[in-house]
């Protein structure tokens, strides 16, 4: 039942302090004051708490079980970083106060922003960002200044390989940037051929993330970066995929010029049902005069936030990012060390690898070989037997316990499902994850009416999101 | 061995087995070259990452909340236990987007809620589920009015949120927008008779906040008169819309504001969050996930992520926005605090907040200060100091006062003035002992 | 699956500080060294979140939803007193601290028991015991060393109704009593002519619950005090209905000399599946002496505990008691106040007589007229009428959503279900409630075998505990 | 209006109506004397209360843990937060006793772990599924060892904790029991030679504790020998039994001990929990409540109440103990403190503790002062102090240590002499800085 419904005229779950001064009559011209009093829910406090704790257990969540969004790495999430996130010294302190007094939370950017560097093998970096596609944003107006400042005008196209996240097109765009996209060879990786007839004098950039989609490594990358640099345009990296190379490979060394990070992947940061998240952007040194400000800076003993960049971009939010992601994603940091960083990636690798060999034996892999954090699975030839999509076994996942993975993503394998089990993940999740998926291909040759109709175990069944989307209703109608 | 990876020995052989390599090394053949080792510390124990990030909190100093005299944006308001205590539930938290909605009904209908709720707030037909905060919501209804109107000038008020503005020329850089500020009258009003003579064929949008920076509750009647087929943008703040009609009804095209106000702690400026308002004829224009309601296969309510088509997942280059990652957590916590304020509560603590911002006015314009203008406010206004300001402002902050906000920060021509926040967690003793301070030669 | 089986050797959750001394190696005699290391299942920290979680989501509890059982009084448990009882000032301190250093802690205690003194009309109270029972066990030692010190030695008997919980006649036992039993009236109130056939000077004491457990304020109380101070025994009140009458009269008012109160009911603590509770016990002047040590007092500005009580009846339990707990109901009482506590009691009686009505159209009430906090049902003529049990409805009652109101208690009535829906839940739950316990009793009449074989839709069927208890495995055999 | 009560005036009129009466007085006609009114104070805004708890908190010294050299019952450990996490979970706190099995599967089943995890540790077959604390714990077993054996005398060791002496007193006052005390040898151990004097016919059960009061680990080897035919009660503490044999390895009757180091914050003594564990053949004479493994009608695994006819729901005056509330949140949170810890996590507190302990005692040496017992201890151990050491005491808790505590509070014979105590949390520095303090002239 919705909230309204369970409203009562007159329930109250809040009472403020006794007044001590005496009300002053608000005085606004008539025609401002508000004429019909606000129609929010009127509630007890157990109300409230019942509702939301119904809510809450029609969620799926980390905390409850498997999530293997390919490109999303749900890891775990420590409560360590939640408990730290909610110290009164970090949550109870405004953006105004003087920096002198804010040393413990600069420091921890400042600290940050150094780990983070140092992952990628950037020089500087800004934490600003509140989230991936915010990265890709900033990053893709680093770009922009870059080349403007050498004033190279002719620069409006962005390279985007068809594999690549769909906010990566749509943030370039929003830079002011031509999207052209490149084709994936039939090993699904950038075909060197293809990216050498693009490349211009009017490419910016090209946007790459290494591992790509597929989960597969871009073997050719310090070629790659070379012919990029040669024709006088930067690399981009999305860091959607870093969870697989920490501690083996940094970005700066493979050649890239500007990186963004998901703290809220690859750093254990929760996803909170889609945000906030942190999309830290690191850059190398010759460009670092366009980051946004402030930067975080450190003086002997002191840190403080820099605002004097007369070349920055300026600002892609309010205040200093979302400084409560940071924390965590610093706990986490400071947790897990360096050893600790090179092992999550190698497990999940590990993860992916064995996850993949045990579904390759029932379903067809969409690329050969070793995978890196990830792989996709072909569904076409499934479908095409059985008469079972590939959203109808995302369905019947979901009646196992489980989450289902990415679905028809990337574009560029039909019918697919990407699969991404991260490291904290056990071998007992794994094995149970592919008998299921096993054991759902012969419920598709054998019974397949159960997987179309499914899910059967979830609150409410298959959601009709065609009406939802043709006929929407955007709010309830308030009486 | 690390908390959080589950891997024994004995397992990674096992799994090494299955896919037929020797060593965890053999999975990165594909690397091309060796990368130098990674120059971190070595990992800690929690009892130890406990310890050092408690004295690194101590480092910052927190003012009681009855002497934070500072808005500007983020404000300190009470945050009963209960809504930290829902919104940190784990389902929440740890939830991913809700891209399987069978199992995400708790985090469909907690948004599809907040969504009518902001939508009551502002007076408008459809909300969004939430942006990253109020600066970058301004930012994309900017871009978003230039989707709609095809032209190129946005008509900006200069008692709009600085930071905000900046963020709007940056995200405006590489689009075909020009911005012209708007000046304020010496009632701290949008200058009417400026904007109209600003107005021309190439205009897209008139951009104002209600109430503004300066504190002042502009007249949003008129300007909507004078902005007439423009694109009208209203920045807005949840609680004073308690006690002010809002935008809605007078024809605001887009609102956008800050929902940090409800139930979010200060957090240093982030995260907040982001609300997002707008016309139904609009909607296909507007950035951000829409959630809406639907049947599921047996007739049941449930709900969905709409309008997809709208977003990157599928247009890419064309999406009305890049915005994938929101803010859903905060908007689900700011839900849960308007459940709990419900109506009486939210006009409770605007009316306590009133009373207590003019109440300080009153004390300061007894001790002899002015105020820098005469139009009416909420809880926010700027008053003329000492000279020096600035260095008062230091020195009551070492005192355990965070005083009104030196003003030249961001305009220059407002030398020694200072922009004063109330609301209802300030005492009467807090307010007099702030006058008190003000009025004495303390520096 | 048990904890147990999830279990990987070589797993771990557990890090301690890296080790500054060198290791000592323990030398104990060799026969007492441990031969086996501890079987305890080794686990990652996100394999133990996720089976606490699992677990936590088959519980029903009062932020799901109404729980009626009677005689628990399970109330909304704030969430405020929760944060209160985690701050660090209360829970990092050690009992024997100079208690000059916890001043705070000692406040509370002090402050607490002159509240609950007032509440309940008492002159002194011990906050030690640990629960209701632990509380009778305290309060009837009291009565066997108040008749000692008088050197009436002959007093044996403890009077208990036969409608009393059934702590208080083993309470009785343990500290010494025999138990005498009085019958009920057939109105459901204490016999008062039998009640004086059973006064002699071999009575000790009558214990006594008000209202009692058939939700009956005993109105011939002054009565029945009068003539068992006659007799020169000692009138007991069990707290646990309490909640019916804060603000509208004392226990000791009513003439009582010893109360023992449950503050995991009445004072909103929450219940933990079983406890931590507390059960202070509050005396009249003339029975102080023999209260447990330490008694807290206040000397000027100064809390202090007294342990200098030479005719104490000991102590029973270690340190102060549950201090957390009595921390939650102190934070209770501050909330609600004088006003709040009155309204509480209200509108627990307002419920329970509404839903009573409610009920009275379709099941027989055992009682007539007004009830208090709670009522029973008399469910014997539907138990005739259909062959399905009251067990069998109260099954039936979790396939809906709901807690099955308290069975077969008190056992004066047969085939019973004792209803107490407490303050804090409101009208349309109640509504929903009858309408639920009207369709069972519809579903009785047509369709039994529904109702027989509940429950259907929790996350076990109906369980086997005849063969549980008949073979019973009290642990899991580890390998 | 309240938060937490519902009610509407208009609700309440509607209820009423139904009820058949005018007004809500008429709810208590039948209470006969009109009663005074509640002298207490009006009911605070949760605001309010928080900022006067947290005053009231800060009111109580709280002492960093390395700083912490005093055990005796209640023991500073390191918690990991997800304890606190899970055992906070609302599903838990706010359940009641699991009296409809179906829908306390949770509960049950962590009760059924938590048994299972105290039978290992103590090595017996059957424990309970919690008690209040330590030493009512023991007061039950004493009082069960009475049912058991029907014999009157109980010899208790004086190294078991004086509290839980004192607490074994009350329980037993109105029983038929008898107790003497078993004095301590000169390595600090139960003195088995007057152990076997004070044996007589009428002897019902020994008491020792194990490690014990004194820090001491009594050979529980020779004590069964000694105390052949007696029920042997042995009050012990966890995490030494990850390093010694369990009792029930030695043949004990019944183990009891407190739970709080197993995840459990100090709490100024309460809530902690008790432990309780016996030989399955006396099961039916244990108090407490027992949860077992069963089927549903579907033959799926589930977890009952079992024994029920020993609780006094049914047994009334008969019941094995009065026991009903008990701290089931308390013995999950051990399981789930457990299960973070496992095996190699409880033996590494245990050494560190060791280790801890005995430098600590290595030191004391090293500066001169004496051990006033040579028998092998664990974390715990009896060091002769200078002359007024409660000012001592007194004055190192003003500098921020809880020094070992001064043993004379319940031993006269132990004039100057303290208990000291190291755990995991103290570090080289705090135990070096401790003991250079003592060795000076600070009074």
């Amino acid at each position: 039942m919705i909230i309204f419904e369970k409203s009562v005229p007159g329930r109250k779950a809040y009472r403020l302090p006794d007044e001590e001064l005496q009300r002053i009559d608000p005085v606004f011209p008539e025609h401002l004051k508000r004429t019909r009093p606000l129609r929010l829910p009127e509630l007890s406090e157990p109300d409230v708490v019942r509702h939301y704790t119904a809510l809450a257990e029609k969620n799926y969540s980390v905390d409850k079980g498997f999530y293997p969004l390919g490109s999303c790495t749900m890891k775990y999430n420590p409560k360590l970083n939640e408990y730290v996130a909610g110290l009164e010294g970090f949550t109870d302190i405004h953006p105004y106060q003087p920096w002198e007094s804010v040393q413990g939370a600069l420091q921890v950017m400042y600290e940050l922003k150094e780990f983070l560097c140092e992952i990628t093998g950037m020089d500087e970096m800004t934490l600003q960002p509140a989230a991936g596609a915010h990265g890709e944003l900033t990053g893709m107006l680093i770009v922009r200044a870059y080349h403007l400042s050498r004033n190279d005008k002719k620069r409006h196209v962005a390279l985007v390989p068809d594999s690549a996240h769909g906010t990566n097109p749509a943030s370039a765009a929003m830079a002011g940037f031509d999207v052209v996209e490149i084709k994936s060879t039939e090993d699904g990786l950038v075909d060197l051929e293809q990216l050498e007839n693009h490349l211009n004098d009017e490419i910016a950039v090209l946007m790459l993330t290494n591992p790509n989609t597929l989960g597969l490594f871009e073997k050719d990358i310090v070629k790659i970066a070379e012919k990029v640099h040669q024709a006088g345009a930067l690399l981009y990296y999305d860091g959607a995929n870093l969870n697989a190379i920490m501690g083996k490979i940094k970005p700066g060394e493979m050649g890239f010029d500007i990186v963004h990070l998901n703290l809220h992947k690859t750093f254990s940061a929760p996803h909170g049902m889609g945000g906030p998240g942190s999309g830290p952007v690191g850059v190398k040194a010759f460009l670092s005069e366009f980051l946004p400000i402030p930067i975080i800076r450190k003086d002997g003993d002191k840190y403080y936030p820099d605002f004097k960049l007369p070349n920055s971009i300026g600002r892609t939010r309010s205040f200093y990012g979302n400084f409560l992601v940071l924390l965590k994603a610093y706990v986490y940091i400071l947790s897990m060390g360096k050893d600790g960083l090179t092992r999550a990636s190698e497990m999940a690798v590990l993860n992916a690898n064995y996850l993949r060999s045990l579904i390759s034996k029932f379903l067809k892999i969409a690329s050969p070989g070793i995978c890196m954090h990830e792989f996709v699975v072909d569904g076409s030839q499934f479908v095409k037997e059985t008469g079972v999509k590939i959203l109808d076994v995302a369905k019947r996942i979901l009646d196992y316990g489980l989450h289902a993975p990415t679905v028809y993503f990337p574009l560029i394998v039909h019918e697919d499902m990407m699969i991404e089990p991260t490291e904290t993940e056990n071998k007992n999740t794994l094995d149970y994850f592919a008998k299921v998926l096993e054991k759902i291909v012969e419920e598709a040759k054998k019974t397949p009416e159960v997987v179309k109709t499914a899910p059967h175990t979830t609150p409410v069944k298959r959601l009709d999101d065609i009406t939802a989307t043709k006929k929407p209703v955007y709010r309830y109608r308030l009486s | 061995m690390n908390p959080y990876i589950p891997h024994t020995e004995d397992e990674i052989r096992q799994m090494l087995e299955v896919i037929g390599i020797e060593t965890v090394e053999e999975l990165y053949r594909d690397i091309p070259v060796t990368s130098k080792n990674l120059n971190l510390p070595d990992g800690l124990d929690e009892f130890t990452v406990v310890s050092k990030l408690k004295n690194l909190s101590l480092k910052n100093m927190v003012i009681e909340k009855p002497n934070i005299f500072m808005g500007a944006g983020v404000y300190a308001h009470y945050i009963p236990q209960i809504v930290k205590f829902l919104s940190s539930r784990p389902e929440f938290v740890t939830a991913y987007t809700p891209y399987q909605a069978e199992v995400s009904q708790g985090t469909l209908q907690a948004l599809f809620e907040y969504q009518t709720m902001v939508c009551e707030l502002t007076g408008m037909e459809v909300a969004n589920s939430s942006m990253y905060d109020g600066a970058s919501a301004l930012a994309e209804a900017v871009l978003m009015a230039h989707r709609i109107s095809n032209k190129r000038k946005v008509l900006i008020s200069r008692a709009v949120h600085p930071e905000y503005i900046q963020t709007c020329y940056t995200y405006a850089t590489a689009q075909d927008i020009e911005f012209e500020t708007v000046p304020v009258t010496k009632s701290g009003m949008t200058d009417l008779a400026v904007l109209k003579k600003l107005i021309d064929d190439d205009t897209s949008a008139v951009v104002v906040q209600y109430p503004n920076f300066f504190g002042i509750v502009e007249d949003l009647k008129m300007i909507r008169e004078y902005a007439d087929g423009l694109v009208l943008i209203v920045v807005t703040e949840p609680f004073a819309l308690s006690l002010l009609e809002p935008p809605g009804s007078f024809g605001a095209d887009i609102v956008v504001g800050e929902g940090q106000p409800l139930g979010v702690s200060m957090n240093y400026g982030g995260p907040g969050v982001g609300f997002f308002a707008t016309l139904e004829k609009y909607v296909r224009k507007m950035p951000g996930r829409l959630i809406g309601e639907t049947k599921d296969s047996e007739e049941k309510t449930g709900y969905v992520m709409i309008l997809q088509t709208r977003e990157q997942h599928i247009r890419r280059e064309k999406a009305t926005s890049n915005i994938c990652t929101n803010h859903a957590l905060m908007a689900v916590t700011n839900a849960i605090f308007m459940s709990i304020l419900g109506p009486q509560g939210m006009r409770e603590v605007a009316e306590r907040s009133y009373t207590n911002a003019h109440y300080l006015a009153k004390k300061l314009l007894e001790s002899g200060f002015e105020l820098v203008f005469d139009g009416p406010f909420y809880n926010e206004f700027i008053v003329r100091m000492r000279s020096e300001y600035d260095k008062i402002w230091r020195k009551l902050f070492n005192n355990g006062i965070l005083a009104p906000l030196p003003l030249e920060w961001y305009y220059s021509e407002f030398k020694d003035c200072a922009l004063a926040c109330a609301t209802e967690v300030n005492t009467k003793e807090s307010i007099e002992k702030l006058v008190d301070l003000l009025g004495r030669d303390i520096v």
